[in-house]
């Protein structure tokens, strides 16, 4: 009994649990117990939640990705444009920008691992750089279905068939389609972290280093393998932005990169690398998800909902260690 | 209409929902204000603000709230035309009337849309610069972010205006409508260039950056300062200190949307389309209330 | 079986062919010459001994082999044929295990996952084969007579338990060459005997064994020939059998050692320390907790040494009196006739108290910082008066430390972490004698400490407590504890099972009273 | 000679060097080679710079701060509100500013130190918290000498001095009064982390707190004086923003954590903590300050900007490396 409370997943919980309780109380007249609040909820912290997966596997390796707002930004771009302006089908399209964001991924780990720049620093160049990109191949518009001709007026194409697939909701609406791509890609983070050697080797890397190499572990690929790995999430949310969104916005993502950290940390994986699971992270992003709903479906005024936030947050983490 | 059906209850509180799309810019604090000083001149309005914090999909969420919620009126300051507009033609479907202000949604599938055109205010300012330069000198615009809308018609529109003049931008930079942004890349100009006429910013915190620039750079008299969006204690406030030669007003439509909310809810037929008049304001107009633009 | 069947590119023993031969090795830290033209060579079913003193380059020379420095001088040759590793992996895929002098574990992982961290043997389709591996886990842990629970994580387990794991690691795989780099440093002799068995194994099946000790018993026990290397040069290798001890020592010192263990005159003085019914702290986790507590008394100038096997907790108890896992203790503890609430390492440190860890990587030294900052870092206080640091007064101080305890450095600029293993605890020791203290509280203050250096240490020891200084000594080597303390408390589950006069002590009553018998 | 090289001051320079030289090259017309370019850069980086003098001290430690930005906004409407509004005198407007960064820092610190919450999580609590309470003080509106009267018109009060003389430049205007205070706080940073016993226990406890544990340091002492310091800059910052914008901001400083984090990191201190100085920040604050300026004066348009910022940081990076 003590022991399972000292457990971090039934210390998420109970962070979870607390802002839960708080919905409760705060019902804003109901409106918290419709399932429709939960699932726009749920809608709502997908593309953040997938890219909290990404990160928690560079988090526990001992990394961190500033990049990934920037990566989903491009990738929400080059989507629109391959979708809409080249008129490329999904499945040459979606493995393209796949692809894409694999490689920003994939650059940012290859200076991480080969030439051991700190992490901080070689995503921070990442996250400045592919922002640069999605605003140069986008020429800093939003890549939408109105599209300017030669004589400057403007004519609308059709909505390509995927956006709206993979911005719908399924289950007779009760379902939105990125929440079901969410925990896929929750399900994919889990099998690596817990059932492939990768994912030790992940766990041994961010607890040590030194010993992990000397022990055998290829030390650089498996960050290359984490970062690129980050970088395809990216890429997967920034394809829902874009079907949610209808459109590439060249500053999708801005800043989403604290957001993310913030899921996989207050999920209580430990920034230090080493620690934590991909089951943390889906509590941190209901945690973060659920506080953000409470606030907002009661309507809390912008100061006061920053500060309250704060507050609730230090409070959760709190109350999580208080069990202990 | 249910509406209508009602409105003949005096003791009618009506519920109306208002999505900002962000609360970080002066000029949307001013239009949340707006229509919360327009609202409460009515005891049976009731208005419930939601701030999206520059998140298209929190917007979203937010509008999807309301219906849940059955307000009477959602006015919604969208942040993109394109994602904003399914929810918008949502909660026309589940018979709530919708005020669009400021920015479009497409298609036409909302009650009303209030709003000013940024490409005209552009296009006024610079016609108005050529005539106060005489059509000759160099300008710096200082623009705001240059993938939002507003920033590119404030540019297109402001390009178009001084056509066929001789004037000519010798720098433009993007300032993010940051203040120290502006600043800095003020002085970034005020180091290349020894002949500065005119600066353009896109907003008016822009050109009172760019001022403090010039005025460490001991150059404040030489140059004049022009800016956009005229609000009370900012733009107007900064033309009075003789900082800015001129300040273009972009009205806020938070009266306007009250007003014609009203009408809305009370059965009463409105325009669908009602374009807001702009004011510039200058040292000699500004204690007048500005003058109004063409 | 994937793991325990012999490596596919491993050599066949061959009669004459060494199954390593290192020839004209040269290494170069910073500009700082640490291996000159080293030669070595290892035969199969052998076992060979690599001594030296603190920084000869013993570890150096054997990360060399096992792939950790890929930039180095001179030649390897597998077999006969020539190679050059590029990381540790490639080393082992070649047939070479190591168990590496600082521990390399990784906390946080549980002790199973430990043991196959790197070869972990996976099922058709890379899944994790988790049952495979505990079994196998618990096999080699039985072995090594280690009870404990497979699955917990690595990082709860005391020092010598985490030798042990690593030993655990090395051999589960059926490697040709075997490097122990210090394996026994923190060992009791049980444990250590555990380890020998194996080796004997071992050599029987026909694998290398390079062995590093600085434990003379052991190296002619176990040592078939002996390599010694002194400053980074080789300077011989011999047939042990053949080799007189007072040769060897010659080789490794460069002089001649008069006998080991100066002799002790104790003059016990008035009571230092009285501990009654003090109650074991309780690691988060472990399950031996302890009722009654532990009494006993310590008189000025007298060392007290505390025998133990794993578990006894009398680590534990060193932590506890020290104040390092923060508990208020109450008046169990009186200090110069005076109660002694241990709250917290500064205090103890204010009262005179000072506790010497065995764990020197995790909570001894600061890697980062100097030689010379490590060294003052817990009498800072006298090196900073009003709170401004007076670099130079450190320096002189920590320079007499260097040369009283013989630490090798470069300069004492040099961050302590690119210290050789011994030269690291020389550091520790001097960090806790220059805070001056009235109580020494001393766990394996010589793990890893050469023989030349130990026998300073042991008259240091002697000197302090001439000058009423108490000391509490915790070592795993029996000859140092006999000749060392006055009295012997002998631990067994958190409990004081027998006390013994230097006069009476033995081995094996010891060692009857440590099992609990 | 060589070894030289390999000491993180040199490499610093090496990247300051760099960039540098593209000043050089890319000199927009000689513009480079004017001494008021220089000193624009050094006015414009001061802020960043005194933020990223305690949060170097933070780093060392083996933290970080994600509250800075709010705190500097924080500060900066406090003081405008004391200074504009009440007409405080600046002896008394100071200090109070001074004192409420401070609080904000040693609240954060206090978690950390304390209740063992995760500095990320302490000062992210404290990030939103603080711009809650900068939003909440201020209305949500810029507190400048413009103010509303109680019949809704506006009305001008005169600039207190000490916004003009901390705005001002010094020198014959060659000098910004901003950059001398970040020059001080430097020095001051330098003084605890080199010549007090306090920055030698910020290094041992940033380089393996349990040693320092043990050592007899009152680690958690120590790391409530690192975030307490880190707000007391901030709060001078935000002073200095103020002055310099002539108003109270409550949006400003958002993102700026980023950029001192930044500051710190490029230096070459690492965020693993226990290495590093405030030397090293300084030389970092150049780098950045000279690689906005050059990119700056040439009007290079937003999209290219960003890309070349990513790239040039990594060449910096990787520059650095190379010397050795
Ligand atoms: N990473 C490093 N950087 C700089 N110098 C180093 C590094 N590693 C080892 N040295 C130096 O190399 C020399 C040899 O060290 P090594 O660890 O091989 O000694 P050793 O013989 O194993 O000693 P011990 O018996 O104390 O373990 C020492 O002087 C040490 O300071
Ligand atoms: N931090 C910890 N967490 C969990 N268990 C611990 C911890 N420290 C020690 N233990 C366990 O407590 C018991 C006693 O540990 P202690 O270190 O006192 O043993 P010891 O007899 O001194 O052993 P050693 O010979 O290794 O020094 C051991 O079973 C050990 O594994
Ligand atoms: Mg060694
Ligand atoms: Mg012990």
């Amino acid at each position: 009994m003590k022991s399972w409370f000292r457990h971090p997943f039934a210390r998420a919980m109970a962070a979870l649990a607390l802002v839960l309780l708080l919905g409760f109380i705060f019902n804003a007249d109901g409106a918290f117990f419709k399932w429709g609040t939960h699932s726009d909820m749920y809608r709502a912290i997908s593309v953040y939640g997938i890219l909290a997966c990404g990160m928690t596997m560079v988090i526990i390796i001992g990394g961190i990705d500033l990049g990934v707002g920037s990566i989903l930004g491009l990738s929400a771009v080059l989507f629109s444009l391959l979708a809409i302006r080249q008129g490329w089908p999904p499945w040459m399209a979606i493995p393209a920008t796949l692809m894409a964001g694999a490689v920003c991924g994939l650059a940012a780990g290859g200076l991480i691992a080969r030439f051991r720049v700190q992490p901080f620093i070689a995503t921070l160049a990442m996250m400045v750089f592919a922002r640069g990109l999605a605003k140069w191949i986008s020429g800093g518009q939003k890549i939408s279905t109105v599209i300017q001709k030669a004589n400057g007026d403007f004519m609308n194409v059709p909505v390509p068939a995927v956006f709206d697939q993979l911005g719908a909701k399924i289950l007779h609406g009760n379902l939105a389609v990125v929440t079901v791509i969410f925990l896929i890609s929750i399900m994919v983070c889990w099998i690596i972290l817990t059932k492939l050697r990768w994912g030790r080797f992940m766990y041994a890397i961010g607890g040590n280093e030194e010993a992990a190499r000397l022990s055998g572990i290829p030390v650089w690929a498996m960050k290359l393998l984490a970062y690129g790995l980050s970088g395809l999430f990216c890429a997967v949310a920034g394809i829902c932005q874009a079907a949610q969104e209808l459109q590439g916005d060249p500053e999708a993502g801005v800043s989403y990169e604290l957001t993310a950290i913030a899921i996989v940390v207050i999920g209580g994986t430990s920034l230090a690398g080493g620690r934590g699971g991909i089951g943390l992270t889906l509590l941190g992003a209901l945690t973060i998800g659920y506080l953000e709903k409470i606030l907002s479906i009661n309507a809390v005024g912008e100061a006061a909902r920053l500060m309250l936030t704060g507050v609730i947050i230090v409070g959760a983490v709190l109350f999580q260690r208080m069990r202990k | 209409q249910p509406v209508s059906a009602e409105s003949a209850n005096p003791a009618k509180k009506w519920t109306i929902g208002m999505s900002q799309c962000n609360l970080g810019e002066p000029w949307r604090v001013q239009m949340n204000a707006d229509v919360k000083k327009a609202a409460e001149a009515h005891p049976e309005l009731h208005v419930i603000f939601k701030d999206a914090q520059n998140d298209t999909l929190k917007q979203r969420a937010h509008v999807e709230e309301f219906v849940a919620a059955n307000v009477d009126l959602i006015i919604i300051s969208p942040k993109e035309a394109q994602p904003l507009t399914p929810p918008v033609v949502a909660a026309m479907h589940a018979g709530i009337p919708v005020i669009v202000l400021d920015r479009r949604v497409v298609g036409d599938k909302y009650t009303c849309f209030i709003g000013a055109d940024n490409k005209k205010i552009g296009q006024a300012a610079g016609r108005w610069i050529v005539q106060k330069l005489g059509g000759k000198g160099t300008i710096v615009e200082l623009k705001g972010l240059m993938t939002s809308t507003p920033g590119q018609d404030r540019n297109s529109g402001f390009r178009e205006g001084i056509k066929g003049s001789d004037l000519k931008v010798i720098f433009d930079v993007d300032m993010k409508w940051l203040e120290p942004n502006a600043r800095k890349e003020m002085e970034s100009a005020l180091s290349r260039f020894s002949d500065i006429s005119l600066v353009y910013a896109h907003n008016d915190p822009g050109a009172h950056g760019a001022w403090l620039a010039a005025k460490a750079a001991g150059r404040e008299k030489n140059i004049l300062f022009v800016g956009i969006d005229a609000l009370p204690q900012e733009g107007q406030a900064y033309v009075k200190q003789g900082i800015l030669t001129a300040s273009f007003e972009y009205p806020t439509g938070g009266r306007e949307a009250i007003e014609n909310g009203l009408k809305i809810l009370n059965g009463e037929k409105i325009e669908k389309e009602i374009v807001l008049p702009s004011r510039v304001f200058t040292a000699e107009t500004v204690d007048k209330g500005g003058e109004w633009l063409k | 079986m994937p793991c325990l069947e012999a490596n596919s590119n491993s050599i066949p023993p061959a009669a004459e062919m060494p199954l390593v031969e290192m020839s004209g090795i040269g290494k170069t830290f910073a500009g700082v010459r640490v291996l000159e033209d080293v030669r070595f060579e290892l035969s199969p079913g052998e076992v060979h001994v690599l001594a030296g003193e603190n920084g000869a380059g013993k570890s150096t020379l054997m990360k060399i082999l096992c792939g950790v420095y890929p930039d180095y001088e001179g030649e390897i040759r597998l077999a006969g044929r020539p190679v050059r590793f590029k990381s540790p992996h490639d080393a082992f895929r070649h047939g070479i295990a190591v168990i590496h002098q600082e521990i390399a574990l990784i906390p946080d992982l549980s002790v199973v996952d430990n043991i196959f961290l790197g070869r972990e043997p996976v099922r058709r389709g890379g899944w994790l084969d988790r049952s495979g591996q505990r079994t196998k886990a618990r096999e080699i842990l039985d072995q090594l007579g280690l009870d404990l629970d497979e699955r917990q994580p690595a990082g709860d387990f005391s020092v010598a338990i985490r030798q042990m794991i690593g030993i655990a690691k090395a051999l589960t795989f059926a490697a040709e060459v075997i490097i122990m780099d210090e394996p026994t440093a923190t060992l009791n002799g049980p444990e250590a005997e555990r380890l020998f068995t194996l080796i004997a194994r071992l050599k029987a099946q026909g694998r290398g064994i390079i062995y590093i000790s600085h434990k003379m018993e052991e190296i002619y026990r176990l040592g078939d020939r002996a390599t010694v290397l002194r400053d980074g040069r080789f300077i011989n290798t011999a047939r042990l059998p053949d080799l007189p001890e007072e040769e060897f020592i010659r080789w490794l010192v460069g002089r001649k050692l008069d006998q080991q263990f100066p002799p002790r005159r104790a003059s016990p003085g008035a009571t230092r320390l009285e501990v009654t019914g003090f109650p074991l702290p309780n690691p988060a986790g472990s399950r031996n907790n302890v009722g009654a507590g532990v009494t006993f008394r310590v008189a000025a100038g007298e060392i007290l040494g505390f025998a133990g096997l794993q578990g006894s907790g009398n680590s534990e108890l060193f932590h506890g009196l020290f104040g390092a896992c923060g508990d208020e203790v109450g008046d169990s503890v009186m200090l110069d006739g005076r109660p002694f609430r241990s709250v917290s390492p500064a205090y103890s440190l204010r009262h005179g108290v000072a506790l010497l860890t065995n764990d020197r990587k995790g909570n001894g030294l600061v890697p980062a910082l100097s030689t010379a900052r490590n060294i003052t870092l817990a009498a800072l206080k006298k090196f900073s008066p009003r709170g401004w640091l007076r670099p130079k007064s450190e320096q002189e101080a920590a320079a007499t430390q260097r040369d009283a305890l013989n630490i090798r450095v470069a300069s004492l600029d040099q961050e302590v972490g690119e210290l050789s293993g011994g030269n690291q605890q020389k550091v520790v020791l001097a960090k806790w004698l220059e805070t001056a203290p009235k109580v020494l509280l001393l766990d394996e203050p010589t793990r890893g400490v050469d023989i030349g250096a130990k026998h300073e240490i042991y008259e240091l020891m002697n000197r302090l407590t001439a000058t009423g200084i108490s000391i509490l000594l915790i070592t795993s080597e029996m000859p140092e504890l006999l000749a060392l303390a006055d009295r012997i408390l002998v631990m067994h589950r958190g409990r004081i099972v027998a006390e013994f006069d230097r006069t009476v002590a033995t081995p094996e009553k010891i060692a009857h009273a440590a099992m609990g018998e």
